[in-house]
């Protein structure tokens, strides 16, 4: 006699055409040109990036944009050391906010070129990208950030 | 200004789905080709079981057996299969009200069809303990 | 002004890595029969289903609601799904009392539940979507560095998150449903187990788990059962964007804002010395300490203190989560639930081997999204 | 029960390949405020529904509050259902007499995944899904039952479809017989907010406001074998409830044609106009399509040219759910 079945597998494959949308397409076709531009909210007039289109407290469209510095500071970091299905890097990995200058608001992006334990909250990071031939629209044309050598 | 953008993306996932003790008896009963249904206290039989009578919610009072052979009641022809589905050939969507039964299941026939059809289901050279174990109804 | 509103039946499953004994109509039945019991009703006598999960794509049903309504016995009935991230459980509880507060039902049973084991929730919260590298690894990922910035700007000791695993897991040894029994759990044990979000360890983090939570909620009217029932003296819920400029999401003004509310709807101005229990949405152990703060418990900064002075473990001054809370069991759209069940538990004098003696006052609490939707409820063994 | 109206209601159904859920809903909430003069700071009570697996990523509703500018912190839930049941859940919190008013919407890009085999996820995952049974089909199973007992035709059908404004086309194929293409619904973007006031400050706020007088919704088994799918006992027990009789205008949010004619007699509409907006088979946003149903009727109270209305609202597979809001001026 063979045992009960206890348990199933369900495949679930489902195919979608993402759009990330008309603010984050703006953000990310300058970024395939090495800038980062955010965009400032007409009425706080905080500056957002990468911009998702509205201005979360104020939801109003953020339409006007601004091109940021590529350096600025870490706001708050985790050093990752779990794996997990879809990761972009290998562990261990540093994944901080950072606010560049100019900008109000801090975004995700790993920081290297540095010991772990020296990295800390309030340090100042630069962007390094990746060679130009490697330029896209995505975030991950910058390799990570690192330490300013100021 | 420049195209907004737009790319491929994939929600794929096996989910591993445990049955508890109605749907183990189902799927167990699937791939013994047999077809288990579940008798409320009211005494109506319902296939696919489940653990409750579904107009009330109480427990239902035991598992019985069914007849792999019954009746359709309403059905629709589909002339172009889509890939998932369970045959790549024009085929109709049926509710089908096995023998033994007082609620009518949904599967797919391969054949001739009308409200009233008799119809058989047909087994699988393997069986797994899936849905699919019926390959389909064929005209009984 | 609102009706008030009576919990008459109570019901939890035994939590675990994978239920694979149930399916999901299994799940929620367990929990939903053991409401209806302690509430001396069968599904004949609810008006109305109110159920929570969190996100669908757990499971990989879209509105499981809708073929989980005939095992909930909805059938003929009103039934609604709420949905508001981690904070689900306990939304979903405010959504089905605002049917009672309203006046609209007398009795409504109201559901929430996680099967987790169908999916990989790291792979549910860290999905892939284009254009934008999966750097925040799981909810993992995204609070530890708001732990962190807790610990520097707060100056705590960096073993608090310790002390709370230990005292969390301590105290679930003491409840039967919890997943994680770890009786001989120590400080070392904690301290040494793998740094996984530094500086969040493994054993500082939820277990991912299978379970439900249910809950009969009542009119006055309503309200006889064979348990004296636990009475609704507030109630709130807020939202706060989750990304902002200028965003504390260390104290998040949403949560100052959701406590404040809630307490004043129950006259409660010295939570710390009025509550005699609490049962907060802790799921990775530092957030006690923050918590602390954000529910006005302790001045800015001092939240910790509460912690390491021992006042909230179970014979503290200010017992938090004698159930062993989110950090024993943590089924994630259940844990909200959870909470406010266990709230309400304490002040029914329900709560077994974790009663905290002649506890007459209660506060449940969830969290969700990026620390940004609230759910509170004050519970009380008097009707307000 | 304390009085509540629709008193502002606006809508967006399109293709849209450009704009996220966040860039659609935006203007639909800025409009619905604009109607009646509001901002998000004069709302007490905020509720949402949309679908996580449209949009194919968990937590799609957080991102979405981005539209309303959720600060300083707003009372605010959200259901994973139509928002039709977002405007109930909001009518039942403005019960408790100490909010005002409630801002209500729903959001959805029904374009983006492949919806037919994304609404297989939405029913019984061990027994239904592993057939991948679309929605399309399982219409036709129910439209063959309603056909042969009722004795009505293929051309009754064809009739609910040009009264709607579909291009009929009787030689066509059928989609899955008995339905053909004008029998189904296109597939469709959207987003629609509505404002809900309580007495005097509804008054204030509008001139007509569209006082709901009778709002409640049922559920039914979900195994379509379990049920009489030719009739609708959810959408009639919910109709009785909320005293749906004696109105002039209904919309119905019937996505097929023949579940038109179901809801039309469990609900009784004797002489009352059905879907002037065209209803669901105009355009049927899913999450958004059952809102806009309370929306479009009380547009018609709003703005005058009817006295009693009916809004209602269907989720999950052949109407297994529904949902009826009655509207009325004073």
């Amino acid at each position: 006699m063979s045992e009960d079945v206890t348990g199933i597998v369900v495949p679930i494959h489902l195919d979608y055409t993402y759009t990330p949308g008309v603010a984050a397409s703006r953000f990310l076709r300058h970024i395939a040109e090495g800038n980062y531009v955010g965009q400032r909210c007409p009425k706080c007039k905080k500056v957002y990036v990468p911009p998702r289109g509205s201005c979360p407290t104020c939801g109003v469209p953020t339409d006007e944009e601004v091109e940021l510095k590529q350096t600025g500071t870490i706001t708050a970091f985790c050093i990752v050391n779990i794996p997990f299905a879809g990761q972009a890097v290998e562990c261990p990995y540093v994944s901080a906010t950072i606010q560049l200058d100019g900008a109000d608001i801090g975004f995700y992006h790993l920081i290297q070129e540095i010991p772990y334990d020296q990295i800390h909250i309030g340090m100042r990071v630069e962007a390094v990208w990746k060679p130009r031939e490697e330029w896209g629209t995505t975030t991950e044309s910058i390799a990570h950030f690192k330490p300013t050598d100021a | 200004m420049t195209e907004p953008l737009v790319a491929p993306h994939v929600l794929e996932w096996g989910y591993t789905r445990s049955l508890g003790p109605t749907l183990t008896a189902f799927f167990t009963g699937l791939r013994d080709r047999k077809i288990v249904g579940a008798k409320t206290k009211t005494g109506r039989v319902i296939v696919p079981p489940t653990p409750h009578d579904p107009d009330t919610g109480e427990d239902v009072d035991s598992l019985v057996d069914v007849s792999d052979e019954g009746v359709v009641e309403t059905w629709s022809f589909v002339s172009h299969p889509r890939p998932k589905q369970p045959l790549d050939r024009p085929f109709a969507w049926a509710l089908i009200k096995l023998d033994g039964a007082d609620t009518a299941m949904l599967h797919v026939v391969d054949g001739a069809i009308e409200t009233g059809s008799r119809v058989k289901a047909k087994w699988r050279d393997e069986t797994v303990g899936y849905i699919t174990d019926i390959e389909c109804f064929v005209p009984a | 002004m609102a009706n008030p509103c009576a919990i008459i039946g109570i019901g939890q499953t035994k939590h675990d890595t994978k239920r694979e004994d149930c399916s999901q109509i299994d799940l929620v039945r367990e929990a939903a029969k053991r409401a209806l019991e302690d509430a001396g009703l069968t599904w004949r006598d609810i008006d109305a289903v109110v159920i929570g999960k969190a996100p669908d794509t757990f499971e990989g049903v879209m509105m499981p609601e809708l073929f989980l309504a005939d095992a909930l016995g909805a059938v003929g009935k009103p039934m609604l799904r709420v949905h508001t991230a981690g904070s689900v459980g306990g939304s979903t509880a405010l959504v089905a009392a605002s049917l009672i507060q309203a006046g609209v039902h007398d009795r409504v049973l109201t559901v929430a539940y996680e099967k987790q084991s169908e999916s990989d929730a790291m792979w549910a919260l860290a999905m892939k979507i284009p254009f934008s590298p999966p750097l925040v690894a799981g909810a993992g990922g995204y609070f530890a560095p708001h732990i962190r910035k807790y610990i520097a700007q707060s100056k705590a000791p960096d073993d608090i998150g310790i002390k709370v695993a230990v005292k969390d897991r301590l105290n679930g040894v003491k409840n039967p449903y919890a997943h994680l029994h770890l009786p001989n759990i120590t400080y070392e044990e904690v301290r040494d187990s793998l740094m996984l979000w530094d500086p969040i360890r493994y054993l500082e983090t939820c277990p991912s788990s299978d379970g439900a939570c249910a809950m009969v909620l009542a009119s006055e009217s309503a309200s006889n059962a064979p348990t004296r029932p636990a009475w609704v003296h507030g109630g709130a819920m807020r939202s706060e964007p989750t990304m902002f400029a200028g965003r504390d999401e260390v104290n998040p003004i949403a949560g100052q804002e959701c406590a404040r509310d809630v307490y004043k709807q129950a006259g409660i101005s010295d939570p710390r010395k009025e509550f005699d229990a609490a049962e907060i949405y802790v799921p990775f152990s530092w957030f006690e300490a923050m918590w602390m703060e954000n529910l006005h418990f302790a001045p800015i900064g001092d939240g910790w203190k509460m912690t390491d002075t021992g006042a909230t473990a179970i014979d503290g001054d200010m017992p938090i989560n004698p159930s062993g809370g989110v950090m024993c069991s943590n089924p994630i759209g259940a844990s909200g639930m959870l909470r406010f069940a266990e709230a309400a538990m304490q002040v029914r004098g329900q709560a077994g081997e974790h009663q905290i003696d002649g506890a007459r006052l209660a506060l449940g609490h969830a969290y969700g999204g990026g620390s940004q939707y609230y759910a509170m409820w004050v519970v009380g063994s008097e009707k307000p | 029960m304390r009085d509540v109206a629709v008193v502002a209601y606006s809508a967006w159904n399109g293709v849209e390949h450009e704009r996220n859920e966040v860039e659609i809903l935006m203007p639909v909430v800025r409009d619905v405020f604009d109607k009646v003069g509001l901002t998000k700071n004069d709302i007490g009570f905020t509720c949402s529904g949309t679908s996580d697996y449209l949009a194919g990523q968990p937590f799609s509703f957080v991102s979405a509050l981005d539209a309303v500018g959720a600060w300083p912190p707003i009372v605010e839930s959200h259901v994973e259902m139509d928002g039709a049941w977002a405007l109930y859940e909001a009518w039942v919190r403005l019960q408790h007499g100490d909010l005002d008013t409630a801002l209500v919407y729903a959001v959805g890009k029904s374009t983006m995944g492949d919806l037919l085999d994304v609404l297989a996820l939405q029913l019984d995952p061990y027994v239904l899904t592993p057939l991948w049974p679309d929605p399309v089909s399982l219409a036709a199973l129910q439209a063959r039952a309603y056909l042969e007992k009722t004795g009505k035709t293929e051309d009754d059908l064809a009739a609910v479809a040009e009264s709607r404004g579909r291009r009929v086309d009787r030689a066509s194929g059928y989609i899955a017989s008995p339905l053909r293409r004008h029998d189904c619904p296109p597939i469709t973007d959207g987003a629609a907010a509505v404002v809900l006031a309580v007495g005097d400050r509804a008054r204030e706020l509008c001139e007509r406001p569209a006082w709901i007088c009778g709002i409640d919704h049922r559920i039914e088994q979900h195994q379509l074998g379990a049920r009489d799918l030719t009739r609708s006992e959810s959408a009639k027990v919910a109709a009785d409830k909320a005293g749906a009789s004696g109105v002039d205008v209904a919309e119905l949010h019937a996505p097929f044609t023949h579940q038109e004619l179901i809801l039309r007699d469990a609900i009784g509409l004797n002489g009352a106009t059905i879907n002037p907006s065209g209803g669901a088979l105009k355009a049927n946003p899913l999450m958004v399509a059952g809102l806009e149903r309370i929306g479009e009727a009380a547009s018609r109270v709003l703005d005058g040219s009817a006295a009693k209305v009916l809004g209602h609202a269907t989720s999950g597979p052949c109407l297994q759910q529904n949902l009826v809001c009655v509207m009325e001026s004073r």
